[in-house]
């Protein structure tokens, strides 16, 4: 499949053709900032933005999530299939998509995100404008190579299309105008691109490879960091809502006026909230602040890359914006357990 | 079960409460059978997610037996919601299950042929309860097998009939404690781990199984350390906040252990180094 | 005839504890009270040391009824104080939300406390049985004013969107586009709604008793929200400014209760109040509501009240319409309300849908509010409630103990009394 | 299951709590389906002094509404605090922040010393009476009281969050307050509310009271981050939760 070139105005035309024929949730500005949110007008889609106020995970594992209904009689199922397309998604998000894709597949699958996942088709976009915060190029998360299906970068002119897979090229078919392809020197110019973006994306530095970080946690569980740290937590969970690889979730039931059908539905949680890990009795396992909040650099540099093999905090800066008390910058966490080592 | 193809991990299926009796203040026993006429197809150490629909779910122990076919049972405490709901089911109703889940006992592998040492703490005894029957079920596989079982008060004492048909078996040795006895206790008074030195361990030998309350795993390890029991050679079942079952909500972490998954049966080498298990 | 001896200790179905009092031997009256046991709650002596940024938040909890009009009268005053103005955006989306709340609160009123009276049941609830069609309509009403206060307001009670300056969020085109075709659509459930009242309005005892009426009133517009103050006695408008030169609070010898006065010894104020002063600037569906009723200006059958309301609510969703046609017509701008803090003084004035409301407040150069007078119009009520009192039970004496207390109770109904609003006013105790 | 007696009172308050449940609108049959109400002044005209349930809306403030709830309290099997004046004493204890002779005067002047006029310090339910259950918000959530009350049927204890608005507040995708340099009280409130005003682009007024264990001592650094002081905090925290900040110094 090669990679197209198409100018402006197409994509705004092509946009409007998809908002049509389907679900298109895009990039919107919000107030002063961004956010996903459905497309209603192609001209409101804003491709430049600098990061989206909250992760495109809401759409693969919503807040609120209906997991089954019961009645007297049976428990049934509600897995949501209907289809949309997620449009310009950063690379940093795609690479988060990517875990979720592997951690609700491990072990048991999870078909309510499985299902979701099935019927989405991403649509990805080379960041062109840098946030405050982002630091995903310390981290080798400033490109995606997977987990599109297909990438926009934009270069001079216009934007190159680049559809990897089967549902990439059914987007494709709504292009209003049968598109050039892209040549040589446009390619190179992406490669420009994405050299820049790596060094563009580090707001903050990382002093050193994410597998340091890795090996410096295995020293760091007793450093005093922690506390410190942890002194002004609010334990709001902020932290664990904004970022596209936290996914822990809380399940619920509510009962229907007849008091005997229902639901039971699952909400999105956070390890940093004072009784995640409260048992009966009044038990909790992590009572302390400095726990909760060590547990989340932990699992962000350490439980899940060795889980699954890659770095779990993708550098997106979200949680550092979240946090109203400035403790949750996660490279001046892992910079200072690195010094200490 | 649940996980193969495309089923659902998070919908339970019924089983009907055969029975429902109270076993001390607290406690009550359930025998239960799953609706589709099957067997839950555990093994001793799994748990199951107990279902009230409009209450909510709970992992329970499944205390009975693989050996035991038709029904399975469990022993319930009243500690919140689910387990208050569970408490007023009546038999012949329905409530929901899924699994079983988690990691078992190794009671066809590593404890073949060994001598087997059970340490069960209160409630502890529950899912323990499976593990010993199904050794005495398949007693020659077995050698010498020691049972300890301390409770609070005499009252609180689970399983009491079986606990004398153990007392009474030649090849089983039974040592019963409690905190605070009562007038009409005339056993052991104290902590479980001052039952310890009153057995014989093999420590080449034994393998030992552990279950109760949290504070009780670091006094019990500390004790049969003393006999320089290898670590490798002894398995505890851990209690965490539980939510799905399966290995997604994040709930019953240790540290970057599922306890769901990875437990709740750990051999405590895997877990002697992981700062939040004991 | 019989001794009659009422003690209705909390007239129900009204907001707030009021309680009423008769006895009467032989057809002499010995004694016809209006009393008010509320709890008072002192909000003028709380608000003092908040900053102005709060205040709205603050007196909004003065009533849960009318929290949108405590709302607007505090933003207003606010604004006049530090010399605030508005955009002719912001000035029309509280007008907005001030009929959704208008709307609301007489759909209640007339829907659920009074309409219970007149056919005959205990409350709305066995209504919803016998007469299931009315309570439909009745609720489909209800919850318009509500989810429209909600869409302004942030939600339907104590909203938070107001801010000195402005809104802290903007509904959407979209949003107005959908309220509109609501609005449009609910006309016709008006009608039916006029249709039931007016299919009972022989039930409205035919009692009449002439007094001041004392409204807002606004060049050219049948107002809730700018103007000045008008009586029926007098030609004279009074600036807001000089509220209280209108409602003069005085104290009876016969009750502890702070009444007010102005030309007479007690006013009205309230739907029929504004019919009275403003009537003739209704809106043509309005306009042809009232004259099914054969409700002209000078009614003073302070049970028509009811009826005025009815005839509001067609006026308020009309002229909503108009507004809304203005503002999707110029399109929702963006904006950021921006105020400081400055020393100085301001009036707001308002008509809350059971009357004319006047907040005053004054700040230090902080910002801090350093003194307040709320004055609400149930308070403004009260001594004309009393008057009415005076005048009605002697008509009715003869019907019995029963009838005399039901009467009563619906009288004190109509004035769609508020009291929980228990600001400013003294209350009584009983023995 | 025979239905639960459902009495409901309200003491000073502004009602609103109330109205959150006229406003249910075709729903209030359905809760007509689970209980049965037996007194509702705001609502009907029937009393009864037969009650399982009582919902107390408003905050007690005289003597003689401490007997008034102490005899509710004895009638009532369950007592449920609904709304911020019952659960926390809400708003209306500004008024204790003034000796209570300046707060009569300065609303009834010379008419201060009248005798119907004496008034105690306010308190929320709790300070007087034991309580069951809380309904939090200023005014309450109408869905969350209808969830309290299903719970309630069913013999389920409601589960109420113990985590603070901003969980609420990012599952809305709000834009932070404080990102506009505005003081929200959201990281010490208790959610449950939905984030309400954050939602509406307003801040967080505290009005569901704090959560079990707020973090005060970062307060200092965070107001100090955003050009604010201790004393602005508190003056927002003061609007609802005046106990709890005087408690906190
Ligand atoms: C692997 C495993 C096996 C268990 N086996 C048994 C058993 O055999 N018998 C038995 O009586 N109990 C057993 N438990 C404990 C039992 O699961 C809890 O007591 C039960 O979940 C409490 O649920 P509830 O709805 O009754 O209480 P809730 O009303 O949900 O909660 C009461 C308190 O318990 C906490 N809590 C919530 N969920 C859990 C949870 N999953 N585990 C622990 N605490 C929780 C809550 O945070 C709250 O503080 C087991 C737990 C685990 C993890
Ligand atoms: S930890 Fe922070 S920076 Fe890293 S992925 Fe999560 S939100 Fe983004
Ligand atoms: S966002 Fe900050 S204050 Fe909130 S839980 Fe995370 S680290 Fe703590
Ligand atoms: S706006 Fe308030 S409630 Fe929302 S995240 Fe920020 S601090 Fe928390």
């Amino acid at each position: 499949m090669s990679v197209l070139k198409i100018k402006q105005e197409t994509l705004t035309a092509w946009v409007s053709e998809l908002i049509k024929k389907t679900c298109l949730y895009a990039v919107q500005a919000k107030a002063d900032k961004f956010d996903f949110e459905l497309l209603e007008d192609a001209h409101a889609l804003r491709l430049d933005y600098d990061v989206s106020n909250i992760p495109p995970k809401k759409y693969f594992q919503p807040p609120v999530e209906e997991l089954l209904r019961f009645n007297e009689q049976e428990f049934k199922t509600t897995v949501d299939d209907s289809p949309f397309v997620l449009f310009g998604v950063h690379p940093y998000d795609v690479n988060a998509i990517s875990q979720m894709d592997k951690l609700f597949a491990l072990g048991n699958k999870d078909v309510h995100y499985l299902t979701r996942r099935q019927n989405s088709t991403i649509v990805a976009c080379d960041v062109e404008n840098a946030s405050q915060n982002v630091f995903s190029g310390c981290l080798g998360f400033a490109t995606a190579d997977e987990g599109f299906d297909i990438l926009l970068t934009k270069i001079n002119g216009g934007y190159l299309v680049d559809s990897r897979t089967e549902k990439g090229q059914a987007l494709l078919k709504h292009l209003p105008a049968a598109a050039e392809k892209a040549t040589a020197a446009d390619l190179e110019e992406r490669e420009t691109v994405w050299q820049n973006n790596i060094k563009l994306l580090q707001k903050h530095k990382l002093k050193a490879r994410p597998e340091a970080v890795t090996a410096a946690l295995d020293k760091a569980y007793n450093n005093p960091l922690w506390e410190e740290r942890a002194a002004r937590c609010f334990s709001c969970g902020s932290c664990n809502l904004v970022c596209p690889t936290c996914y822990c979730f809380d399940v619920q039931d509510d009962v229907n006026w007849d008091l005997k059908s229902g639901l039971r539905y699952r909400c999105w949680d956070g390890c940093m909230l004072q009784d995640f890990a409260t048992v009966a009795g009044d038990h909790n396992f992590r009572k302390n602040k400095a726990d909760r909040y060590r547990h989340r650099y932990y699992r962000k540099g350490k439980y899940v890359p060795e889980k699954i093999g890659v770095f779990s905090c993708v550098g997106c800066g979200r949680c550092i914006s979240a946090c109203v008390t400035h403790i949750a910058n996660p490279v001046e966490v892992f910079n200072k357990i690195m010094e200490d080592v | 079960m649940c996980n193969n193809g495309k089923k659902d991990i998070y919908l339970p299926e019924f089983a009907t409460v055969l029975k429902n009796e109270s076993m001390t203040e607290t406690e009550n026993y359930f025998e239960l059978k799953l609706s589709s006429g099957k067997d839950l197809g555990h093994m001793p150490g799994q748990f199951a997610e107990i279902s009230i629909p409009g209450i909510g779910e709970a992992p329970i122990s499944i205390s009975s037996s693989p050996t035991k076919n038709g029904s399975f049972e469990m022993v319930v405490r009243k500690a919140g919601n689910v387990t208050n709901a569970l408490h007023s089911v009546e038999a012949g109703k329905k409530i929901g299950i899924r699994g079983p889940f988690g990691t078992t006992f190794p009671v066809d592998t590593v404890m073949k042929e060994k001598d087997i040492l059970f340490i069960c703490g209160g409630i502890g005894l529950v899912p323990l309860r499976s593990a010993i029957n199904y050794c005495l079920d398949n007693r020659s596989d077995y050698g010498n097998v020691t049972i300890l079982s301390g409770t609070k008060t005499p009252a609180e004492r689970l399983f009491t009939d079986e606990l004398v048909q153990w007392q009474n078996r030649e090849d089983v040795t039974l040592l019963e404690t409690v905190d605070y006895a009562d007038d009409a206790w005339k056993g052991n008074v104290g902590v479980i781990t001052t039952l310890i030195p009153k057995i014989n361990i093999d420590p080449a030998q034994t393998i030992t199984l552990i279950c109760g309350p949290p504070i009780m795993y670091k006094f019990v390890l500390l004790e049969l350390m003393k006999h320089s029991i290898d670590h490798g050679k002894v398995y505890v079942s851990l209690e965490r906040h539980m939510k799905c079952g399966v290995g997604k909500c994040g709930h019953c972490q240790i540290n970057g252990l599922y306890a769901c998954q990875d437990g709740p049966v750990f051999k405590y080498a895997d877990i002697a180094q992981v700062k939040e298990a004991i | 005839m019989a001794k009659i001896n009422i003690d209705v200790h909390h007239v129900t179905r009204v907001e707030g504890h009021g309680n009423i009092k008769v006895r009467a031997n032989d057809g002499t009256i010995e004694e016809v009270q209006w009393q008010v046991p509320e709890a008072p709650r002192f909000f003028e002596a709380m608000v003092r040391g908040r900053s102005f940024e709060d205040i709205q938040t603050i007196v909004s909890r003065i009533c849960g009824i009318c929290s949108v009009t405590h709302s607007l009268a505090a933003i207003k005053a606010v604004e006049d104080a530090l010399d605030l103005e508005v955009s002719e955006q912001t000035d029309m989306l509280r007008i907005l939300m001030h009929y959704g709340e208008q709307l609301e609160s007489h759909s209640l009123h007339v829907g659920y406390l009074v309409a219970p009276d007149l056919l005959g049941q205990k409350s709305v609830v066995p209504l919803a049985a016998s007469h299931p069609d009315v309570v439909k309509t009745i609720i489909k009403i209800h919850r318009l004013g509500n989810e429209w206060m909600e869409l302004i307001g942030g939600r339907m009670t104590h909203p938070v969107t107001i801010k000195p300056g402005g809104f802290s969020k903007l509904p959407t085109e979209k949003e107005l586009r959908e309220l509109k075709k609501r609005l449009e659509n609910i006309v016709g459930d008006l009608h039916t709604l006029a249709e039931v009242v007016l299919s009972l309005a022989d039930k409205l005892p035919a009692f009449e008793r002439d007094t001041e009426y004392i409204a807002l009133k606004q060049n050219g517009l049948y107002t809730f929200y700018h103007g000045n103050i008008a009586s029926t006695d007098t030609p004279k408008i009074v600036d807001i400014h000089q509220f209280e030169s209108v409602a003069n609070e005085y104290v009876t010898p016969h009750s502890t209760a702070k009444w007010t006065k102005w030309h007479r010894e007690s006013y009205a104020v309230g739907a029929l109040a504004r019919f009275n002063v403003n009537g003739e600037l209704l809106m043509p569906e309005a306009q042809k509501t009232a004259a099914k009723f054969g409700l002209n200006k000078g009614n003073c059958n302070p049970f028509m009240n009811n009826v005025a309301q009815v005839v509001e609510c067609v006026q308020i969703v009309e002229h909503s319409l108009v507004l809304l046609d203005k503002l999707l017509g110029k399109g929702i701008v963006a904006e950021v309300p921006k105020a400081a803090p400055k020393a100085g003084e301001g009036v707001g004035c308002v008509e809350a849908p059971r009357g004319i409301l006047f907040h005053r407040y004054a700040f230090n150069n902080q910002g801090e509010c350093i003194r307040a007078n709320i004055c609400i119009p149930t308070n403004q009520n009260h001594a004309n409630i009393q008057k009415d009192f005076e005048a009605f039970v002697p008509k009715i004496l003869d019907r019995g103990q029963d009838q005399v207390r039901l009467l009563l109770e619906m009288l004190v109904r109509s004035y769609d009394p508020c009291i929980s609003c228990s600001t400013h006013y003294l209350d009584v105790e009983f023995v | 299951m025979s239905k639960p007696r459902v009495a409901i009172f309200d003491f000073a308050c502004c009602e609103g709590c109330q109205l959150q449940i006229v406003n249910l609108e075709e729903e209030i049959l359905n809760v007509l389906d689970v209980i049965q109400p037996v007194e509702w002044r705001e609502a009907m005209s029937e009393q009864s002094e037969e009650y399982d349930i009582a919902i107390v809306e408003g905050s007690i403030t005289r003597a003689e509404d401490e007997e008034r709830i102490k005899t509710i309290r004895k009638q009532a099997k369950i007592l449920i605090a609904l709304g911020a004046c019952a659960t926390i004493g809400g708003l209306n204890k500004l008024k204790n922040l003034f000796p209570l002779d300046d707060v009569k005067e300065a609303v009834y002047g010379k008419h201060a010393h009248m005798p119907h006029l004496n008034t105690a310090a306010t308190k929320a339910v709790d300070e007087v009476v034991r309580v069951d259950y809380y309904v939090h918000g200023c005014p309450i959530d109408k869905r969350e009281f209808t969830y309290i009350l299903r719970c309630l049927v069913l013999g389920k204890k409601p589960v109420i969050p113990s985590y603070p608005v901003c969980v609420e507040c990012k599952k809305n995708g709000n834009i932070c307050r404080f990102e506009y340099n505005e003081i929200c009280l959201g990281p010490i409130t208790r959610a449950g509310c939905g984030a309400k005003c954050p939602s509406n682009g307003a801040w967080c007024f505290g009005c569901r009271g704090l959560v079990d264990d707020p973090n005060v001592n970062a307060a200092q650094d965070v107001m100090d981050t955003y050009g604010k002081t201790v004393d602005d905090l508190k003056a927002k925290i003061m609007l609802f939760n005046i106990q709890q900040e005087q408690a906190d110094g």
